[in-house]
């Protein structure tokens, strides 16, 4: 569970590159850097600052400040007015989670603030509630479901399905229901912060499925996993990819092996940009960037190749530059859809060991140019 | 092979509950013994999993972790008994919330501090891993009914400790009467380090087993620290036979509702939506089945013999 | 005859094997001060607290004025008018003496369900706490809190918030206990005079006290009351002296 | 005018330091300590709820996390139906949502009123540990309602896009929400000052004190103490709604246990039972957790350590330290 309180305000202002000259821009990181989740956000953080980093110059008027958040919405709503009212921030990014984005994003983007999500993506933000300053620079939370969804669909005949009993999980569901079309062996609900699923594990076993779709973030996938491994079900397990992500590969050990999952970036995808970022990761930092370091280091360049381009002070000027999505993502094809939610290529990935470290591998791909099925409902053309 | 599902997850449940019996019983006993409670016990549980983590990670041994979570826990308990606990005895139950909570705080930030914010890894020992054939043609994890075997030798154990053994008459004096087991001229104040030692070693081994189960990371004794209060609520506080009876329905009441609820509600709604409602309800039933007990017996079933 | 104010028939309470109550049957009628006494683990503090509520008997039946009262809690028979002192004194400690007694005025006057008048601004509140804090000798302690008053001061505040409740009946357990003479025999002439206002079943092992005060005395021993009847038949039944004054006759 | 005790000076030094701190932010240019000074109000204004359990009733309730929690959904589920228009269904009847305080906040009480009266109707047959763990429990039940039912949000939670409005008011500027955050606050403590100097505060204190000795006065001690855990149920519940509005949203992690935590060490914080305790305890609170929190991530830690010192070596908080020890008239 969260921890008391979260920590706030861990005010690590980090002025790039000197002062700025002309109309500089200042960025406003709130992401979880305490408590259980706090792997993603350090993540995030990294990626975002390594992006700014990389572009040199061209990012030498943008300032960014980044707090933590701690994971809680009451306090990075806190932390999202302090940024407006006092740091007078132009742009607000780095949010993890969908509860946080939910709780932060439409007051942000009302009081005409820009808002680049690096992960979180829910469903009112790309139908009912879009916003022309709200950019989804990483995916609509269905995304990677729907390309499981795809996936098995091709691949297997009989899936059982689970997720934890909560908004995101019952969209991952839905998400995956909207490309499978094979009988279903089961849909199994947890609870959320589970920690024990030898009642599930039995049901799996019982269910005669030929494959299992779980999407169980965080220490939920770690203690999943751990436990399927152990339990002599032999059932192939898919899944989205923040199960399987950089982050959590380590604590779950062999267990992950042969896993399937999909998401939109690997490290083994081959384009320049990537290259460079996964070289300049792993000198910056020492370890390899999980995904959610490669959404935010798209977001960064995204930032600084809109800041070529326009004032931000110019806010139409600055909103067209930013929907161009003209700058190198590591994803190799990139581009904003009606909704600014991403259309971009989904891979099916596989857990394997090269060397003494577990990473993902690419195997096939789900969707080309993929939207989402929420940009109907936006009233943005 | 429903009827093979159903052993299945009935043993499940009573490892749940064997799990539960660990926390609870150190709980229980240093309430019972010196009227303390302790909101850290779930801090205790964190430094045996993370302990066992380490030293298994660094030795590759499991057993060797398995001894340094006891060793550790039991230290842990002992420092924090003679640094903070020992002030508390004689304060209200306001006071020992507040600093026990606090000792939370502490344990919590420390070890994100020593250890980062990333889950370690600790798997089960080779010798226990595997399944064996469970009657119906099913098969059950070694390793959970190794947990079950633990728990059963543990409540034996405690059982002898308490009913046979010098220390033990002391522990039960000090449950009837804390001023006269001053007078018989036992050292009262290493008799209540030693309890509570005992009790965090407890929590210790039930962190460190659970550990190869799930993942270790700061904040996962909150979660058994709360279902172990359930535990000894239901049971009775100060009764180690409370402790287990009380384990085993939380154990089998929360696995059997997890399992059986959305089925019930799926006779009447699509799966999806039973899969949810069944869900939700699943995740209060054991409250709501506390709240009986105690509308029935509100000093749990087994009422502690105290004044 | 005249009509018992309290009145209890064949009382019986057991704890596993032990009889701690083994058919008790008394009365108290007005005016007159009842003594009970028995050595200690003769059941008295258990037979009190079946008379005032805090433990429910197996079997036999407790009326107050008239009315069964065994199914009514500790405060239900208190507000019928059952005033009672404790063995062990028992007050609200961090409150002065005036509150201790005010308390009881409170809950005479009937609701406690007031959240805007302060209490200490309220006469009809603090004139009879403060007369009844008179009558016991403590008014110059009025604002000392219970806590600070020596033993037998609280003993005397006991009484105060007794006669605050207007009782119909007192039910005093062991008012001289560590009492010091010159207390003892003020308290003693003070009882005497409130036997008038309403009878007293008085739990006391100062035999002095007793034999000075009692109009009846009955003797508790092993549950049972073996003899029960005027001073001097008591003092003279042997079977008494035999279980209880340790005469070797 | 009576005089005043030191206590009551320092009760009213701190509500004016309260009431001083979002000026001084505005006219020193960081408007951002306005939000903070709102937060310590409403913290506050919890911390006075508890206290009526906790301070004077003596019930050390883990579990007021829930009463806040239902007061924040009130007013999000009546803001999110005002919005849509859609009226609430109860089957038998329905209910139009709402966008005005008034109205939210008498719902919030009354709801959270209810929601007390079912939990001290089982937890107050208990006392001592058995209280404060069932307490616990039942916020816990509650927590896990609010996450696994989807209708509202459920994890995710409830955003309220547009702050709910108060009649002559325009509550989006800072300073005006402030401003009626502070008058509820006062409210709640001119509310608190009656009711500990009433014959019901004189019952309830005196059952904290000696349970039998009330009950052998005719006054049933179950009775006071349900009564006094719903008002204070009911109190938290309103700060749970304008905490809602402060953050134009609510979440499950406004039940959270360590919510419950935090109120406790609010109280213990300013002081026990003292007027000013709750209002001293959030402001103390707020601060450490805004200042420290900007020194190092690791606060949390610290806290603990200060906790720890204070239940240890200084139980009187801070009250305690400027006004000295509790009089009792």
């Amino acid at each position: 569970m969260k921890k008391f309180l979260a920590a706030s305000v861990a005010a690590l202002a980090i002025s790039v590159a000197g002062v700025a000259a002309a109309d500089p821009i200042k960025v406003g990181v709130i992401t979880t850097l305490s408590g259980g989740g706090a792997g993603l956000g350090v993540d995030a953080r990294d990626g975002f600052l390594l992006a700014l980093k990389n572009a040199g110059d061209a990012a030498k008027d943008i300032e960014v400040v980044v707090e933590d958040d701690g994971q809680k919405p009451e306090l990075a709503v806190q932390i999202a007015d302090k940024m407006i009212q006092s740091d007078q921030v132009d742009i607000l990014t780095g949010i993890i989670w969908s509860n946080l984005a939910m709780a932060v994003v439409p007051s942000a983007v009302a009081q005409d603030k820009f808002y680049l999500s690096v992960n979180a993506g829910p469903s009112p933000l790309a139908g009912s509630q879009c916003h022309a300053n709200y950019f989804n620079v990483a995916y609509q939370n269905d995304n990677f479901h729907e390309a499981m969804g795809q996936y098995a669909n091709e691949t297997y005949k009989k899936t059982v399905i689970m997720a934890p009993n909560y908004p995101a999980g019952t969209d991952s569901l839905t998400g995956f229901k909207r490309y499978y079309k094979q009988e279903l062996a089961g849909e199994i609900y947890t609870q959320v912060g589970q920690t024990d699923y030898a009642a599930e594990i039995a049901q799996i076993r019982a269910s005669g499925a030929d494959s299992l779709f779980i999407f169980l973030p965080g220490g939920m996938g770690i203690s999943f996993m751990k436990q399927y491994a152990q339990s002599g079900v032999e059932i192939p397990v898919i899944g989205p990819g923040f199960s399987f992500s950089q982050d959590v590969l380590p604590a779950i050990g062999d267990a992950a092996l042969g896993v399937k999952n999909s998401a939109s970036w690997s490290q083994d995808v081959d384009n320049e940009a990537s290259k460079k970022f996964v070289e300049t990761f792993q000198a910056e930092y020492g370890r390899l960037p999980s995904i959610y370091a490669a959404q935010a280091y798209d977001t960064g360049s995204l930032i600084v190749s809109a800041a070529g381009k326009a004032s931000v002070k110019d806010a139409d000027a600055f909103r067209t530059a930013l929907k161009a999505a003209e700058f190198e993502s590591v994803r190799g094809k990139f581009s904003f859809n009606t909704n600014n939610h991403p259309i971009q290529d989904i891979y099916v990935r596989e857990v394997i060991k090269d060397g003494d470290v577990l990473t993902n591998k690419i195997i096939a791909t789900a969707f080309t140019d993929h939207g989402d099925a929420y940009a109907e409902q936006c009233a943005l053309k | 092979m429903q009827t093979a599902l159903f052993i299945e997850q009935l043993l499940n449940g009573l490892q749940l509950g064997v799990m539960l019996f660990l926390m609870a019983a150190g709980l229980t006993l240093i309430f019972g013994v010196m009227g303390l409670i302790n909101l850290a016990h779930g801090s205790l549980y964190m430094v045996g999993a993370f302990a066992c983590a380490t030293v298994a990670a660094y030795t590759g041994s499991f057993w060797l972790g398995l001894i340094a979570s006891l060793a550790a826990a039991a230290a842990a308990g002992a420092i924090i008994e003679i640094l903070v606990i020992r002030r508390l005895y004689e304060r209200d139950h306001l006071d020992q919330v507040l600093a026990t909570f606090a000792l939370i705080l502490v344990f919590s930030e420390g070890t994100r501090w020593l250890f980062g914010s990333f889950p370690l890894y600790l798997d089960i020992p080779p010798l226990l891993q595997g399944t064996v054939p469970l009657p119906g043609g099913s098969r059950y994890q070694l390793y959970r009914l190794a947990i079950i075997g633990v728990g059963v030798a543990v409540a034996v154990g405690l059982f002898l400790l308490i009913t046979r053994t010098r220390l033990g008459m002391r522990i039960r004096a000090g449950e009837s009467d804390r001023e006269m087991i001053g007078a018989l001229g036992v050292d009262i104040r290493t008799l209540y380090t030693i309890v509570f030692a005992l009790g965090a070693a407890l929590a210790g081994l039930a962190g460190a087993m659970v550990g190869a189960l799930q993942s270790v990371q700061v904040g996962m004794g909150e979660p058994a620290l709360i279902l172990a209060f359930v535990v000894i609520v239901i049971g009775g506080i100060g009764s180690i036979r409370g402790a287990l009876v009380g384990a085993v329905i939380v154990g089998v009441v929360d696995t059997m509702g997890r399992f059986l609820l959305p089925q019930i509600f799926g006779l009447f709604m699509n799966a999806s939506q039973a899969g949810i409602v069944g869900g939700a309800l699943a995740s209060m039933l054991i409250y709501i089945v506390m709240a009986v007990v105690l509308a029935v017996r509100p000093q749990g079933l087994f009422p502690a013999a105290k004044g | 005859m005249v009509e018992a104010i309290l009145d209890i028939k064949d009382l019986r309470k057991s704890f596993g094997a032990l009889k701690a109550t083994d058919g008790v049957t008394l009365d108290l009628r007005p005016g007159e001060i009842h003594a009970l006494i028995g050595p200690n683990g003769a059941g008295k503090s258990t037979l009190i607290h079946q008379i005032a509520g805090t433990l429910k008997p197996d079997t036999g039946d407790i009326h107050f004025l008239g009315e069964r009262v065994n199914h009514l809690g500790v405060a239900e028979r208190a507000r019928k008018g059952l005033g009672r002192s404790f063995q062990v004194s028992s007050l609200a400690p961090e409150f002065s003496a005036l509150r201790n007694v005010m308390l009881a005025v409170q809950s005479k006057q009937g609701s406690s369900f007031r959240f805007f008048k302060p209490v200490m601004h309220d006469k009809s509140l603090t004139e009879p706490a403060m007369a009844a804090l008179e009558r016991v000798g403590l008014k110059d302690r009025a604002n000392v809190p219970a806590a600070e008053l020596s033993h037998g001061e609280r003993r005397q505040l006991e009484i105060a918030i007794a006669l605050a409740l207007d009782s119909k009946a007192f039910l005093l357990d062991e008012p001289m206990a560590g009492m010091g003479p010159e207390g003892s025999r003020q308290l003693t002439a003070f009882l005497d005079g409130l036997r008038q206002e309403a009878p007293i079943l008085l739990v006391e092992h100062d035999m002095d006290a007793v034999f000075a005060l009692a109009d009846r005395i009955s003797v508790l021993v092993y549950g049972r009351i073996i003899a029960s009847g005027s001073v001097d038949d008591i003092r003279n039944d042997p079977e008494v002296r035999r279980a209880y004054l340790g005469d070797p006759a | 005018m009576m005089n005043l005790s030191r206590e009551n000076w320092v009760s009213l030094l701190l509500l004016a330091l309260l009431l001083a701190l979002p000026y001084a932010a505005i006219k020193f240019g960081n408007p951002f300590y306005v939000t903070l000074a709102t937060r310590m109000a409403i913290l506050g204004l919890a911390a006075v709820g508890l206290n009526i359990a906790l301070g004077l009733g003596g019930l050390v309730s883990f579990g007021h996390a829930a009463f806040f929690g239902i007061g924040g959904y009130v007013a999000g589920i009546l803001a999110s139906h005002a919005m849509s228009m859609q009226p609430l269904n109860f089957g038998l009847f329905t209910l139009p949502g709402s966008n005005q305080m008034p109205t939210i906040w008498l719902f919030a009480m009354l709801v959270g009123g209810l929601l007390a009266a079912a939990i001290g109707t089982i937890s107050l047959r208990t006392s001592g540990v058995y209280f404060i763990m069932i307490t616990l429990a039942f916020a816990q039940m509650t927590f896990y309602f609010a996450i696994s039912w989807p209708a509202y949000g459920g994890e995710d939670g409830l955003s309220i896009l547009m702050r709910n409005q108060f009649p002559g008011f325009n509550t989006m500027v800072p300073l005006n929400f402030f401003l009626i955050c502070y008058g509820v606050l006062v409210a709640a403590l001119i509310l608190f000052a009656l009711i500990k100097n009433s014959r019901f505060g004189a019952a309830l204190q005196a059952a904290r004190q000696n349970e039998v000795r009330v009950a052998s006065v005719g006054i049933a001690p179950f009775r006071i103490r349900l009564v006094a855990f719903v008002l204070s149920g009911m109190i938290v519940a309103l700060a749970g709604a304008l905490y809602a509005d402060l953050n134009r949203f609510v979440s499950p992690s406004m039940l959270s246990w360590h919510m419950s935590g935090e109120f406790i060490v609010l109280i213990i914080l300013g002081g026990v039972g003292r007027l000013a305790g709750p209002v001293a305890g959030a402001m103390l609170f707020v601060m450490f957790e805004f200042l420290l929190g900007g020194l190092t991530e690791r606060w949390q830690f610290f806290l603990g350590l200060v906790l720890l010192g204070v239940v240890l070596f200084a139980r009187g908080g801070l009250v305690g330290l400027l006004a000295g020890r509790q009089r009792h008239g």
